[in-house]
């Protein structure tokens, strides 16, 4: 927009003083940085005349209830299809858990999000087109469409390596065991899970930085209000306060979850536990 | 022997590999009747493990029975549970040992308590209820230590990758015998084990066999280990059964050629001085021997 | 001779496949009568016909044409930008299994730090310091993508780093360099391929998603991600525009996909 | 503190002299706790100790000290009877001592061919001079396995480890140790995973070496058989240490007490039903029982 | 057939009439969100447009950009353009309930001079502002200034409650009482502003609408598939290239007005290169204006010829020609040129805009035919900003566009080398221009002045400081039950008029 152009160079260089922008990169860094530490404040947005945190703060929610939608998407679309193609080994089914996800793979987000929206939501009416509805059905509903994106993106990683990881606690020697003393099947794969899913969760806790990036193409398809539209902005704007402070949270994000997976690779093996 | 007490009767078992039909195990035939105890020996790749595996139903990729009828029990299907060679590998490394053993005897208890528990709802109340659990547990924690694991595992359960290649196997003999199995099929179980923890778990199962009357099927390349076991020996050679009979028979007295290069290929230890010059009063000072010797 | 290792049937289609893909990639732009890159707007926006079987773009070049012409860039540039992380990824993944101990916490330390930050934040801020287009998308693998290679491959090596083969080599009298480049890393290569192939996949997606936010590669040089983005706004009224440059992709990642299937089934059954 | 077994001089490990190989008094923790505590061993040239003992007595780790792959926390490693660096030895060190491990499934590079796992040593050490020609390079490696019982078949120079079988694979690995013509072996469990008569054609091979070319072997097993078959002197480990040791005669002859007995009495239940129900010469005892043992492996 | 959105249901309620308490909404997506309210201070169209809707200035324009008056009854001139006499309405009100009176104009306007931030400040030398008494506003100046009045009809001369009701100025900016048809009810810096009628509003039973959403949709697709659906009734800048699909749906329509906005390449004459006349008027020879509108504009716009849009008084879109299309002209410049060999230079491209890129690449291979190669810098919008304004670019597109209804309003930033604009950061000069573009200012409207402004604009295209090429419609989408709704030149709306159903 050309509103705008007319600022007078002296206003701008005002406002770049007042916000230490005058500073070089590094400097400006590691003044963002000792604030943090000392306040835990992490600074003025330039675009949005407000505290990042509270910026951040307030768009949390959606892209929480993303990310957490998709996490349990992936896991919910992944563990049946890794389980039922293991299963039937070399059928067609087999095959169709292979290829399918393959497809998928060389989809972008993007793209995938947009053809649900005109799928989904223009033409069948299913979903809403957009953004997000008050309540948590309301959530959860506006949710549907853009966690089955990112989830899809990333499913074939996810069910690939399980599948083979289950093919191979298939042949192991415990099985047999266990298949010899009479467990019926159900006990069997619970047996099996478990012990698939160690290195699906190592995957899945490196697979989540993609996750959490994953959400700001989604979002910006879907017109979420979440972190990644935000920090799509601040990118455009410049806004380097708000990137600094995205980044972190991002960043508190990513430890935050892979400290989570790694309970939860506790909870399935003691040798994590244990500290091996 | 009455044919009717045959629990396991195997006639002209062939089992080819999937991928080109090649014979693996080539017509074998026998029978086992109950509360004997049969020994399967031979050279490796003879299609020991196939036969008990076809046995068991248990029939590993890449392969298959070519008839089916050929391991068809004579009378009512037994119970059959198996030990395996590998002793740590054959248990859950996620899964505590006596929560195994436990979900085994549950999962028997079911099928046993027949029909009173066919409604889905009390299967479900019996697989989530507490009350059985932990009495599950109890009872699973009771067959452990008295097959010699320690007391501890009554108050904290331990994790196969936590005992010894020992104690993994006398679990292993645990989860078979939850299955309160009529015949047990133990495939080279003592092979990965050192001298001493063998003869405890070959102790153990000849201990076992006496007090339970179980009937066994042995497979060992072990000679000395079937002698000490079984009643009566199967050779195998290339998928075929060469030579059958009396295992004291067969071991003083090898009619078939392989059967003769495989005793002859035992390395002997030298014999004890001190012992007796009796094979009877070795096997009954048994395993105590070592301990009358203290003395010197 | 029973030493060569016959090749797995989802590998040799997938062989086959980008075979055909790099075929028509060469050939294509040779063969069209359409410069990928001149416009005629006279004929902008037309779809799919025996002239022009992909249709036309907004400029009305010929997109059968740029979808060829810009598998070249693209795929050339999927192999250039992935090839100096798999190099420094393995090669840390190798010392770092290998020796454990420190070596192993700093290599692991260094990609969680990394990995802490999610990919396209990343992407903006180097584009921030050093503009959009190749070189950006080639600085941000070089700090991201070794990471998914240093920690197969650590992995791998630390499985194997025990085994008894390892210290027959020692015993032999081979220097450390020399077991883990001439013993260890034949034994992890294919794993590290078969994560190198199902990485390249997420580059290109990672390349044309680039292109969606705007910070891919410079136009006119035809791009797939670029294609896709520039189309998307007609995706429900002009299909073809974004669709066709999108089943390219689309192609290349089921390729490269069976390739890496059938590296895993041969390391599995071999 | 060793027990002798008795009626023998006492061979004290500490103070052999003119051995080949000599460990003394070595000591290996891991993390506090001492899986070899201060033992030491010693082999002459064309000397053959077995060392047994039951599942962790720590037999492996002390193999190792030998072959120099983990370095004590105290005690020296003579060769020739100068002094060893635990682990930075030079190439002719190396090449000295080699080392055949237990487990036949991974101690072969799986992506190797046979040809290049036999070769690679050899090239390394020159045994067969500098760049020698690969048809000189593939007879040399066909006479090593044709010493081992392997190698009729054209290919099998390019095949690679999955292509045979465990008893095969074991007879590479010995193969590839002897390639180097080293002037120790140390060989761990060589023969626990193969079938009878396999193992009887490696035992026959090494006792063949001792005689022919004087190599000196440090052979640990859990097989007293294999022992009685193969070795001169007997050293039993237990919790680390060296519970008893002396010349192998005494050690099967002579009654034991404590857990040598225990081992011995357990071996014998096992092992000797079997041969009592077949060979009625051992059971009444010739004198000459270990030589009788040592004629059937040819 | 509709999507069950609150907007729609609430219009299904309106329509029926079974509810009386029923409240109609209209969603506008946007795509920025409102971060402030200042109408002397903020300038950015995310912004401008919201404080539109709460203030409102003595004059404003309409469709065509014709000035009209507006909470003047009327104006008056003096001859000597010295004196602006306006006469306030009738009960007017601001949405707390008070009175307008003369003294809150007064006291806006002065404070509007006072602001040392102004983002639009009155350019003109004014000696006085009065009010003789509470209907009249008197604006005195020291020197005549034609543009005053298409001035006085920016956002930026809204009416303001003197002294701002008794609270701070940042306060009162928090929670604003203007003269609009809108009150802002709930506002989210980064996301939505809701907007609640103004029950006082001084046209009478104004506006037909209980509530204004200005809702943010980024990504434009969105917008329209939002729009297709009925989440939103409205689109603030729907793609040129969505155009087509959004008149013929079923659902939806689209409606114009002419537009203020030229979109331009624009040459640094800093750089040696196009410093030099014939090289520019070799590019512009080469292109194909044409061909650039057809392109991005899917029928919704027409190719500029000159630097002033056709719905500014005075521009000679009809009348002029322009340097365009001539590719043996083109060859026949650069060989005059001091580059007759061709040389190469990059083009800055701010990333993310589908239509400059198309544009971009259509003058990329326009030159390529004379021998001059074009490289594209593609960068973002922020650091596409900083660096024209640096001068740190050779050739660059961007639009240029009139805040009001002035000639002077795009010559004066266009064309002024002195002025903080620089020629448009082109820094071209033209001593002949600068005259009289000074003169233009101080001439009153009529032929005189448009002669003036002929000449000016016939050497703008005889030296081609910048490559005007296509002026789009102003165009929003709604959907279809959706009636009076004014778009206005300046691309914003007006809403008062506005029905659902
Ligand atoms: N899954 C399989 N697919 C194909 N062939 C198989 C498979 N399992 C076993 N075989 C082959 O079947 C033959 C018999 O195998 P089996 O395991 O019964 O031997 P075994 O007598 O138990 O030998 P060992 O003493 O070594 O355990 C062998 O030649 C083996 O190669
Ligand atoms: N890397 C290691 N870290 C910690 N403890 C170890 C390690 N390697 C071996 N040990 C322990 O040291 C002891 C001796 O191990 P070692 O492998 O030497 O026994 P071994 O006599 O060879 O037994 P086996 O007959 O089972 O091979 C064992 O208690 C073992 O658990
Ligand atoms: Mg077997
Ligand atoms: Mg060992």
């Amino acid at each position: 927009m050309v509103l705008g152009l007319k600022a007078r160079p002296e206003q701008i260089a005002d406002m770049h003083r007042r916000l230490g922008l005058d500073q070089p990169l590094w400097r400006q860094f590691t003044s963002f940085i000792l604030t943090l530490v000392t306040t835990g404040d992490t600074g003025e947005s330039i675009a949005y005349h407000a505290s990042s945190r509270a910026l951040v703060l307030d768009r949390l929610p959606v892209s929480l209830w993303l990310v957490g939608c998709s996490a349990v998407l992936v896991v919910a679309i992944s563990l049946p299809l890794a389980m039922t193609a293991a299963l039937h080994k070399g059928t067609w089914i087999d095959q169709l858990v292979r290829v399918v996800p393959t497809i998928t793979l060389g989809m972008p987000e993007f793209w995938v999000g947009l053809v649900f929206v005109l799928l989904f939501a223009v033409t069948l009416k299913i979903f809403p087109v957009g953004g997000t509805q008050p309540g948590i059905d309301g959530m959860l509903y506006s949710m549907a469409l853009p966690s089955l994106t990112i989830a899809l993106a990333q499913t074939p990683f996810i069910v690939r390596s399980l599948r083979t990881r289950i093919l191979d606690v298939l042949g192991a020697d415990f099985v047999t065991t266990l298949r010899a003393a009479g467990l019926p099947e159900r006990a069997i794969r619970r047996h099996v899970l478990r012990n698939s899913l160690m290195p699906a969760l190592e995957l899945y806790g490196m697979k989540i930085s993609f996750l959490i990036g994953g959400t700001l193409v989604v979002e910006q398809v879907f017109g979420l209000r979440g972190v990644g539209t935000l920090l799509f902005s601040a990118i455009t704007a410049r806004d380097f306060p708000l990137i600094q402070a995205i980044a972190m949270y991002c960043a508190l994000g990513v430890v935050i979850v892979s400290t989570l997976v790694r309970i939860a690779t506790g909870l399935v093996d003691y040798r994590v536990r244990e500290g091996r | 022997m009455s044919g009717d007490d045959n629990l396991i009767a195997v006639r002209d078992l062939h089992v080819v590999a999937t991928a080109d039909g090649r014979p693996l195990v080539d017509g074998v035939s026998f029978d086992v009747a109950r509360g004997e105890a049969v020994g399967i020996v031979g050279e490796s790749g003879s299609g020991k493990s196939l036969t008990l595996r076809a046995i068991m139903g248990l029939m590993p990729e890449g392969v298959r029975i070519a008839d089916p009828a050929a391991v068809a029990a004579p009378s009512a299907r037994p119970r059959l549970a198996m030990i395996f060679q590998d002793p740590v590998a054959s248990l859950d490394p996620l899964c505590g040992v006596v929560a195994q053993v436990a979900e085994v005897m549950r999962c028997h208890e079911q099928g046993d308590s027949g029909h009173a528990d066919s409604a889905p709802i009390g299967r479900l109340a019996r697989r989530f209820s507490p009350s059985i659990r932990r009495e599950s547990r109890r009872r699973a924690a009771d067959l452990l230590i008295s097959l010699g694991l320690p007391e501890s595992l009554r108050e904290h359960d331990r994790y196969p990758g936590q005992l010894s290649g020992g104690q993994c196997q006398r679990v292993g003999i645990a989860i078979a015998l939850a299955v309160r199995p009529d015949v047990l099929l133990c495939d080279e179980p003592t092979t990965a084990l050192d001298v001493t923890v063998q003869r405890q778990i070959l102790d153990l199962l000849a201990r076992l066999r006496g007090e339970l009357g179980l009937t066994m099927l042995f497979v060992t390349h072990n000679l000395g280990v079937a002698a000490h076991l079984c009643d009566r020996l199967i050779v195998m050679h290339d998928g075929h059964v060469v030579e059958t009979g009396p295992t004291a028979r067969i071991l003083a007295d090898p009619q078939d050629d392989y059967t003769k290069r495989l005793i002859d290929a035992i390395l002997p230890i030298p014999a004890d001085p001190s012992a007796k010059p009796t094979g009877a009063a070795e096997e009954e000072t048994g395993s105590t021997a070592g301990k009358g010797k203290e003395p010197r | 001779m029973t030493m060569k290792r016959t090749l797995a049937p989802t590998l040799v289609a997938g062989l086959v496949l980008i075979a055909l893909i790099a075929l028509a990639v060469i050939v294509i732009p040779f063969l069209s009568p359409y410069d990928p890159i001149a416009e005629d707007i006279a004929a902008m926006l037309q779809p799919p016909s025996l002239a022009h079987p992909f249709g036309t773009d907004q400029l009305g070049r010929d997109i059968l044409t740029r979808v060829a012409a810009a598998g070249r860039i693209d795929l050339a540039l999927m192999i250039g930008v992935e090839a100096a992380p798999f190099v420094i990824g393995t090669a840390a993944g190798l010392v770092a299994g290998f020796y454990g101990g420190w070596p192993r916490r700093v290599i692991t330390l260094l990609s969680d730090a990394l990995i802490a930050f999610p990919f396209y934040l990343l992407v903006a801020v180097v584009a921030f310091v050093t503009g959009t287009g190749v070189k950006g998308i080639f600085l941000t693998f070089l700090i991201m993508g070794w990471i998914i290679f240093a920690r197969t491959v650590t992995g791998a090596t630390a499985s194997l780093a025990s085994a008894e083969w390892v210290e027959s080599a020692r015993v032999m009298g081979f220097s450390d360099l020399s077991i883990l480049v001439r013993q260890m890393l034949p034994n992890v290569l294919s794993q590290a391929v078969t994560v190198l192939v199902s990485d390249m996949v997420a580059l290109l997606v990672a390349i044309v998603t680039l292109g969606y936010l705007g910070l891919g590669i410079a136009p006119p040089t035809p791009d797939w991600g670029t294609m896709i983005a520039d189309g998307q706004s007609f995706l429900s009224t002009r299909w073809w525009v974004s669709t066709l440059p999108g089943s390219a992709v689309v192609l290349v990642g089921i390729a490269l996909a069976l390739i890496g299937d059938g590296l895993n089934d041969m390391r599995r059954n071999a | 503190m060793s027990h002798t077994i008795p009626a023998v001089p006492a061979a004290s490990g500490g103070q052999t002299s003119g051995a080949l190989l000599e460990l003394r008094h070595i000591t290996v923790a891991y993390g506090g706790f001492a899986a070899v505590d201060d033992v030491s061993i010693a082999l002459k040239q064309g000397g053959a100790l077995g060392v047994v003992g039951e599942s962790g007595a720590g037999k492996s780790t002390l193999a190792r000290v030998a072959a120099g792959l983990i370095a004590p926390a105290a005690g020296r490693t003579l060769l020739d009877g100068r002094e060893l660096a635990p682990i930075r030895r030079t190439r002719e060190q190396r090449r000295r001592i080699q080392m055949v491990f237990q487990n036949p499934d991974s101690s072969l590079n799986p992506s190797h061919t046979i040809r290049r796992i036999l070769a690679e040593g050899m090239l390394l050490h020159g045994t067969l001079g500098p760049h020698p020609p690969r048809d000189v390079v593939d007879a040399r490696c066909r006479r090593l396995l044709a010493m081992v019982g392997l190698g009729e078949e054209r290919d099998i120079l390019a095949r690679r480890p999955r292509a045979f079988s465990g008893g095969q694979r074991q007879r590479i690995a010995i193969a590839r140790a002897l390639a180097v013509e080293p002037d120790v072996l140390v060989a761990d469990e060589p023969t626990s995973a193969l079938d009878v008569t396999v193992q009887r054609g490696i035992l026959d091979l090494l006792v063949r070496l001792r005689r022919e070319q004087g190599l000196a072997l440090l052979l640990i097993t859990h097989d007293l058989g294999v022992v009685n078959a193969v070795c001169d002197e007997v050293a039993v480990m237990r919790h680390g240490q060296i519970v008893a040791d002396g010349p192998a005669d005494l050690f099967f002859h002579a009654p034991l007490a404590g857990y040598s007995g225990d081992l011995l009495a357990a071996a014998r239940e096992v092992a000797l039903q079997a041969a009592l129900a077949c060979k009625p010469a051992f059971r009444y005892g010739g004198k000459d029982l270990t030589r009788e043992g040592k004629k059937n492996v040819r | 057939q509709t999507g069950g959105t609150t907007a729609s249901s609430d219009t299904d309620a309106n329509a029926s009439g079974s509810n009386a308490s029923a409240q109609t909404t209209f969603t506008y997506a946007r795509a920025a969100s409102v971060t402030s309210l200042n109408l002397w201070t903020e300038i950015t169209a995310n912004n401008a447009f919201a404080i539109d809707k709460v203030f409102e200035p003595l004059v404003s324009f309409d469709k065509d950009g014709k000035i009209i008056d507006w909470l003047a009854e009327s104006h008056m001139i003096s001859d000597d353009g010295l004196t602006y006499t306006f006469t306030l309405r009738d009960g007017l009100k601001f949405s707390d309930g008070s009175d307008v009176t003369a003294a809150d104009a007064v006291f806006s306007i002065k404070q509007h001079q006072a602001e040392k931030d102004a983002a639009l400040p009155l350019t003109a030398d004014i000696a006085s502002v009065d009010a003789p008494d509470d209907h009249t506003v008197e604006i005195k100046l020291n020197s005549p200034y034609t543009p005053l009045l298409a001035e006085l009809a920016n956002f930026s001369n809204g009416i303001v409650p003197k002294d701002f009701g008794g609270k701070s100025e940042d306060d009162f900016f928090k929670n604003p009482v203007g003269t609009g048809p809108f009150v802002v009810s709930d506002w989210d810096k980064s996301g939505d502003l809701t907007f609640t009628k103004n029950k006082h509003y001084w046209q009478e039973g104004k506006p037909g609408i209980d509530k204004l959403v200005y809702k943010v949709v980024e990504d434009g697709t969105q917008a329209v598939n939002q729009l297709k659906t009925g989440e939103v009734d409205g689109i603030e800048s729907p793609a040129l290239e969505n155009l087509d699909e959004l008149e013929n749906g079923a659902d939806t329509k689209v409606e114009t007005a002419g537009s203020w906005v030229t979109h331009t390449f624009f040459f640094n004459t800093k750089d040696e290169h196009f410093a030099d006349v014939h090289v520019r008027r070799a590019l512009a020879y080469a292109l194909s204006r044409e061909d650039v509108t057809k392109a991005v504009s899917f029928g919704h716009a027409t190719a500029a010829k000159t630097v002033l849009p056709k719905a500014i008084e005075y521009s000679t879109q009809d009348s002029i020609k322009p340097v365009d299309n001539d590719l043996d002209k083109a060859k026949a410049e650069l060989a005059e040129s001091k580059f007759p060999q061709g040389f190469s230079a990059k083009i800055l491209l701010a990333s993310g805009n589908n239509a400059y890129s198309q544009a971009v690449q259509l003058l990329q291979s326009a030159a390529a035919k004379i021998g001059v190669k074009l490289d594209i810098d593609s960068v973002d919008i922020a650091t596409f900003r900083s660096r024209f304004k640096a001068f740190d670019y050779q050739i660059m597109i961007n639009s240029a566009q009139a805040d009001y209804p002035d000639a002077d309003s795009i010559i004066d930033f266009q064309a002024d080398p002195d002025g903080f604009s620089k020629s448009y950061w082109t820094s071209y000069s033209n001593d002949e221009v600068t005259k009289e573009l000074k003169q233009a200012q101080v001439t009153p409207d009529g032929s005189e002045r448009a002669d003036l402004y002929k000449k000016i604009q016939q050497t703008l295209a005889d030296e081609v400081p910048y490559i005007p090429l296509y002026s789009p419609d102003i165009v929003k989408a709604v959907r279809k039950n959706v009636s009076g709704l004014e778009v206005l030149p300046n691309d914003s709306v007006r809403f008062q008029d506005v029905k659902i159903g």
